[in-house]
């Protein structure tokens, strides 16, 4: 319990900018995701149309997928309020909202493990067609993403149930929500990009 | 978790082999770069002469097609991966706190996972020499030689899992470096009084962060097809094998400068310490740095102008490719002016830093014959493109690393190295270099394609193909003499004291070698070249500081008590999780269980690496 | 650090009142753009329309929930740099790929 | 003496970028020339300039801590050294662009030439040549030995049935890629009579360095001597190529082989694709995609192809057939990874095949 100073800035050294290392940290991590996400993105583009053979992209059900890309975007507005509550020194609000949030993931990845499932029913595999392969590795590299916030998430709620999660810790729980709304802006684009633009 | 954490006793030996797997110093992380590094700088220098040792006459059987496939495949790997890179990042390492006047690196044990996690991939890239199995298919792994049909062995699994976790490495340690200069700038230190190093490790960071995903996700997707049956690069279903090359080539490009910027910014210093005058036309210098960076990543199809995009984007990326000729040419220019008017002491750093002038100029201008693309229809993939990649990176990258380790070696050892000893290495390297490159821009050509095991005789290749393979002799020589003059000098040689180049940057303010703190005080920086102002200040910029900038020697006693943050054994833990999960796959292709067994022991060692790192007290 | 980083939380930050907002604009933006799809207009509006309602939800998770638009400057050069590569590079490559056209 | 030392010293360049034989070789040099000189210019210029200000600033005896004036820079100088850069690289690129589209087509000007399309295949490690007439139809196929009249323009299209080659013969044209599931295109001209050696460039596994090529240039007349007979089916088989059939047919050659009738059913059993068209073998002077050639087997390649011009033949061949029979033998021994098989025959089984295959003229 002494020793806990990683999990906030507990003291306070000379920066250049005035700005926290971690915080810098993550935004340039994010932008080094980026593109991550645009060269996965942009492979999905190349070959979207390419269905030599099998199923493609009809066999998306718009309203499905829908509503678990809201499930995600709400999922930011739960996060967004957990560290707004942890600001104003609410730990248990915090961490209910820190719940919400994990959980509002796992519906998310849930429903992504259930579409998958159904595309390869109807015989879409991820080496069914060069589609196959593109939108599966794409979505499921999010996935990937989202299950790694889901487990960072967790670890927060767990800590704040040790009582390790105190107002002074918000930074953590900024940093980790700012990797979480990432996620959520990656979905909107895939959303876009994949579903609802026809091909 | 605070269990898990405490399983292992924070450690805090600061000498003995457990000192150097825990370190989480910067500058015993720079020295572990530099070690490891240079062993693979010597390991791809056999590799090479192993291939000139092949063709130094034609219709050679000493070595096999698929063996010199693995040799030139595995040299660039080693020379570009495990070298010249890493290399570049000892650099950083060492001289770019010192030089902006911090206590360490922004995240000291993030630094030492990235160490480790170099070291963990450069073994799984060179796994495959144990079985005789190692990559073959060139650096640039072309899809769709690169799949299971072409490539059966498990040369190209080493291929890809190795470069993702070196990229690992690479983009930890760029987020690190980012962030440093960014936010541990002593206080003064603008952006433009920042010494011009740490300038290039700054805009070189920015192009790993940036450039390193793109190859990540061109490895997974190549991996995907290897290992799980995708299909990305097979063209029968629906695949495009042109799509390997770009997302290849929009990393290769910024690559090639992410191996020359930090060289640049190495002779940019030495030039202006042994010229005892600034810079020339530092902002422009600087600004010349991110016009190349950025122009750096809209040339990427330059390599395939043979591949048929089509005119337009053919004109297009010869267009871009010309423009960056412009900032390169600049710098050259501001170079000479450094030395014009100057009082040039030529000692060995400066013999290497004059070298890489002459040599790059020559890399680079060859480089414009081939940015025309019509007649790099002619020139592309022979040796002429040989010529030029060797002349920039290594009369280019190399010459400059040589003498950045001849020019900071005083300050990581305390000690001198002997310049008679030096002269020499330069020369030899230098004559052995010219000898064995320079006739390659001829044989290139008359005709003659790289990547070849064997030549036919009487084409007009026989004679300087000889003259370059025993030309090798003269860098293995320099080379050999260099290491010899490292090894010796670090025990015997001349004792350096704080700043025995008259020098202009705050690492020579301190002793040497520099105390584990770095600065006793944390220097007040009043203008770009701190130390000399503060050594001349009747120069120009008069105004000398008011806090006496580093000087830690004489304060040493005083203020050995300096707290910094104690070792961990967290990045060393993580790092072999990394590895364990990097081996996974191939493991599960020997036998499943095996792989199973990697999987879950990687997935341990992560999580009790980073939940001990995050519950572990940062001082 | 801390007083920078707590003029940005203490000065125009958003509050839970907002953030409520910006939640219930998306809800309605993602609602059109399904809209939208289902009732098929025409092709370039669909595809013009559905990329400018993307954008504007990105540009409110990113300005508002991850508080850049609130936060230092630094930040935003950071972060904008790198989405303007990827979607620059991103954009050539589609370009390279849609036009590659040979008899 | 002078004379025969002077021959001797003179190289053969069959592959030489910097000796064209066609338009299109003949601008890339031109090209190429352009910027290498001025990169001579500036060559001389910054090492002239780095030597003398070495030279004339360097420390003397006893001033070696002097400080000089501590210049940090110069705007007119910078601007200078940007726009004159600026300047060179304008000048360059223009005739660069300009170029690119000729690497692909040919330009109008050669529109009244007569022209001949003709489409590669890249294998490993071979090339195939499938010749096609006026409508666009396959008129016939043949390997490793390109054959074009001179002054002709040659469309080549160029795809591949593995993994990407590169096809070029540098004397007439520099390189296109060679791309599975694409097709790409170049043209050619030769200027001039002439063998012209060439070979693939991207490298495609083991053997690429043995993935060779050769281009016959030639008057339109004897082209097309060539050509008829490549449109005939392989000779008749006499009684004297029996043996060498039956070893063909033993050896599972005819598998990989094509060999086109003569007669109805005669050679029916060798339809196979994977390798190289064999019903003109006998005509041509290379084995195995140019690794080896058939002339004298201690004769080099760049004698080869001295040799090769002079004779109205070609037909200046080892009698002994010893390179043939070294492939025929065991080839993956001459040509790493190839899929022809280590076929171990006896001495007198390759004395047939030999016979046999020579025939197929």
């Amino acid at each position: 319990m002494a020793h806990d100073a990683t999990m906030g800035q507990a003291e306070a050294h000379y920066t250049t900018t005035g700005l926290d290392h971690r915080k810098i940290l993550m935004w340039v991590f994010l932008a080094s995701d980026c593109l991550f996400f645009g060269a996965l993105i942009s492979t999905y583009m190349v070959y979207r149309s390419n269905v030599p053979v099998g199923p493609g992209p009809e066999l998306f059900d718009i309203p499905y997928t829908s509503v678990s890309a809201f499930v995600l975007l709400m999922s930011s507005l739960t996060m967004v309020l957990a560290l707004a509550a942890l600001q104003r020194g609410n730990s248990r609000q915090a961490r209910l909202w820190l719940l919400a949030t994990a959980l509002q993931g796992a519906v998310f990845l849930g429903g992504q493990f259930y579409e998958f499932n159904l595309f390869v029913d109807q015989g879409l595999t991820l080496t069914t067609s060069v589609f196959g392969t593109s939108f599966f590795v794409l979505t499921g590299f999010h996935g990937t993403h989202v299950a790694i916030g889901v487990f960072m998430l967790l670890t927060l709620v767990g800590a704040s149930y040790m009582g390790r999660l105190k107002p002074k810790h918000h930074l953590t729980v900024e940093l980790v929500g700012l990797y979480w709304h990432f996620v959520d802006i990656v979905w909107i684009v895939i959303f876009t990009v994949v579903y609802l633009i026809p091909s | 978790m605070a269990m898990l954490g405490g399983l292992l006793e924070r450690p805090t030996g600061t000498t003995g082999i457990w000192s150097w797997l825990t370190t989480i110093d910067h500058k015993r992380i720079g020295t572990l770069y530099l070690v490891t590094a240079f062993f693979f700088f010597l390991v791809g220098g056999i590799e090479a002469s192993l291939m000139r040792l092949q063709l130094a006459v034609p219709d050679s059987t000493l070595i096999s097609a698929n063996i010199f496939s693995q040799l030139f495949t595995m040299h660039a790997l080693t020379m570009i991966f495990l070298a010249i890179m890493p290399l570049s990042v000892a650099f950083f390492n060492w001289i770019v706190p010192l030089q902006i006047g911090a206590r360490d690196v922004a995240f000291p044990r993030l630094n030492a996972l990235s160490y480790w996690v170099f070291l963990f991939g450069a073994i799984i890239l060179n796994l495959g020499w144990f079985t005789m199995t190692a990559p073959a298919a060139g650096w640039f792994a072309y899809a769709n030689l690169t799949n299971t049909t072409f490539s059966p062995t498990s040369g190209m699994d080493f291929y890809v899992l190795g470069l993702l976790v070196l990229g690992t490495s690479s983009l930890l340690g760029a987020f690190n470096f980012v962030v440093t200069i960014i936010n541990l700038r002593a206080p003064g230190m603008s952006l433009m009084r920042m010494p011009i190093f740490t300038w290039m490790a700054f805009i070189t960071s920015f192009l790993l962060a940036l450039a390193m995903p793109v190859i990540t996700i061109g490895l997974v997707e190549l991996g995907f097809d290897r290992f799980f049956g995708t299909n990305f690069f097979v063209f029968e279903r629906g695949g495009d094998v042109l799509l390997w090359q770009h997302l290849f080539w929009v990393f290769g490009h910024p690559e090639v400068y992410i191996l020359i910027l930090p060289a640049m910014g190495i002779v940019s210093e030495i030039l202006p310490t042994f010229s005892r005058k600034p810079l020339f036309g530092f902002p422009v210098v600087v600004f010349s740095g991110l016009t190349i960076a950025f122009l750096g990543w809209s040339v990427w199809a330059h390599h395939m102008f043979a591949a048929g995009l089509g005119p337009v984007p053919d004109a297009v990326f010869a267009t871009t490719t010309m423009a960056i000729a412009i900032p390169t040419g600049v710098k050259v220019f501001n170079w000479l002016a450094t030395l014009w008017g100057g009082n040039i002491q030529l000692k060995t750093p400066m013999y290497f830093a004059i070298g890489f002038i002459a040599l790059f100029t020559i890399g680079g201008l060859s480089g414009m014959t081939h940015a025309a693309a019509p007649s790099d229809l002619q020139q592309t993939d022979t040796y002429y493109i040989v010529a030029h990649i060797h002349y920039v990176l290594f009369g280019g990258s190399i010459m400059a690393i040589l003498g950045g380790i001849f020019y900071w070696f005083p300050k990581m050892s305390g000690r001198m190295m002997s310049e008679y000893l030096g002269k020499w290495s330069f020369w030899l390297v230098f004559i052995g270099m010219n000898m064995t490159f320079g006739p390659m821009h001829y044989v290139g050509l008359v005709g003659m394609p790289r990547r070849n095991f064997t030549f036919p005789s009487g084409m007009g290749w026989d004679l300087w193909n000889l003259v370059a393979s025993l030309s090798v002799l003269f860098m293995i020589a320099g080379v050999g003499l260099f290491v010899y003059n490292a090894l010796r000098s670090a025990r015997s040689g001349e004792v350096a004291g704080d700043d025995p180049w008259d020098a202009r940057t705050l690492e020579w303010a301190m002793s040497s070698p520099p105390p584990h703190y770095n600065f006793a005080e944390i220097p007040v920086v009043h203008g770009r070249d701190a130390l000399w102002e503060q050594k001349y200040p009747d120069e120009e910029h008069a105004a000398p500081p008011p806090v006496p900038a580093g000087g830690a020697h004489e304060a040493d006693e005083e203020h050995h008590d300096i707290h910094m943050p104690s070792p961990s054994y967290f990045p060393l833990i993580c790092a072999l999780g990394i590895f364990a999960l990097g081996i996974t796959l191939l493991l599960y292709q020997m036998a499943a269980p095996l792989g199973y067994a990697a999987g879950v022991i990687g997935i341990i060692l992560l999580l009790w690496g980073s939940y001990g790192w995050i519950f572990e007290p940062t001082d | 650090m801390a007083t920078a980083e707590q003029q940005a939380h203490t000065e125009d930050h958003p509050t839970p009142r907002t953030y409520i907002n910006v939640a219930i604009l998306l809800t309605v933006i993602t609602i059109v753009e399904v809209a939208i799809v289902i009732i098929e207009v025409p092709t370039v509006f669909l595809i013009s329309s559905l990329l400018a309602l993307s954008a504007v939800k990105f540009a409110f998770v990113v300005g508002w929930f991850m508080h850049l638009k609130f936060d230092a400057k630094l930040y935003q050069a950071l972060f904008l740099g790198g989405l303007f590569l990827a979607i620059a590079v991103l954009l050539a490559l589609v370009a390279l790929f849609e036009n590659f056209t040979l008899p | 003496m002078a004379v025969v030392l002077l021959s001797g010293c003179q190289l053969a360049l069959p592959q030489s970028t910097l000796n064209p034989a066609g338009d299109v070789a003949q601008s890339q040099q031109d090209l190429f020339l352009f910027v290498f000189w001025i990169a001579v210019v500036i060559f001389i210029g910054v090492q002239g300039f780095l030597t003398i200000a070495v030279l004339k600033y360097r420390s003397r005896r006893g001033h070696e801590s002097d400080v000089p004036p501590q210049t940090h820079g110069n705007t007119p100088l910078e601007i200078g050294w940007t726009i004159a850069p600026s300047l060179i690289v304008i000048a360059i690129t223009i005739p660069t662009v300009a170029g690119i589209g000729a690497t692909y087509d040919a330009p109008s000007q050669y529109a009244d030439d007569p022209s001949l399309t003709i489409e590669v295949v890249g294998h490993q490690w071979w090339w195939e040549y499938r010749y096609l007439d006026e409508n666009g139809d396959l008129d016939f196929i043949t390997a490793n030995e390109l054959h074009i009249p001179v002054d002709t323009v040659i469309n080549l299209k160029l795809s591949s049935n593995d993994v990407i080659h590169s096809f070029s013969v540098p004397r007439l044209a520099g390189s296109r890629d060679v791309v599975p599931g694409r097709v790409n295109r170049m043209w050619l001209n030769a200027t001039e009579t002439g063998v012209y050696a060439g070979q693939c460039k991207e490298f495609c596994g083991d053997s690429h360095a043995l993935m060779r090529t050769v281009a016959f240039a030639r008057e339109s007349a004897d082209y097309e001597a060539w050509a008829e007979n490549e449109r005939q089916p392989a000779v008749d088989r006499t009684a004297a190529m029996d043996a060498g059939w039956v070893v063909f047919q033993e050896n599972a050659c005819r598998g990989c082989h094509t060999i086109e009738g003569a007669t109805e059913d005669e050679y029916e059993l060798a339809i196979g694709v994977t390798g190289p068209n064999l019903s003109h073998f006998g005509s041509r002077v290379t084995i195995a995609a140019n690794t080896l050639h058939k002339g004298p087997a201690d004769m080099n390649m760049g004698a080869f192809f001295e040799d090769v011009p002079t004779d109205p033949d070609f037909m200046q061949r080892d009698p002994a057939a010893e390179n043939l029979k070294r492939w025929l033998n065991n080839a993956p021994d001459v040509k790493p990874g190839t899929e022809m098989p280590d076929l171990d025959l006896t001495d007198q089984q390759l004395d047939d095949l030999v016979f046999f295959l020579e025939s197929l003229k």
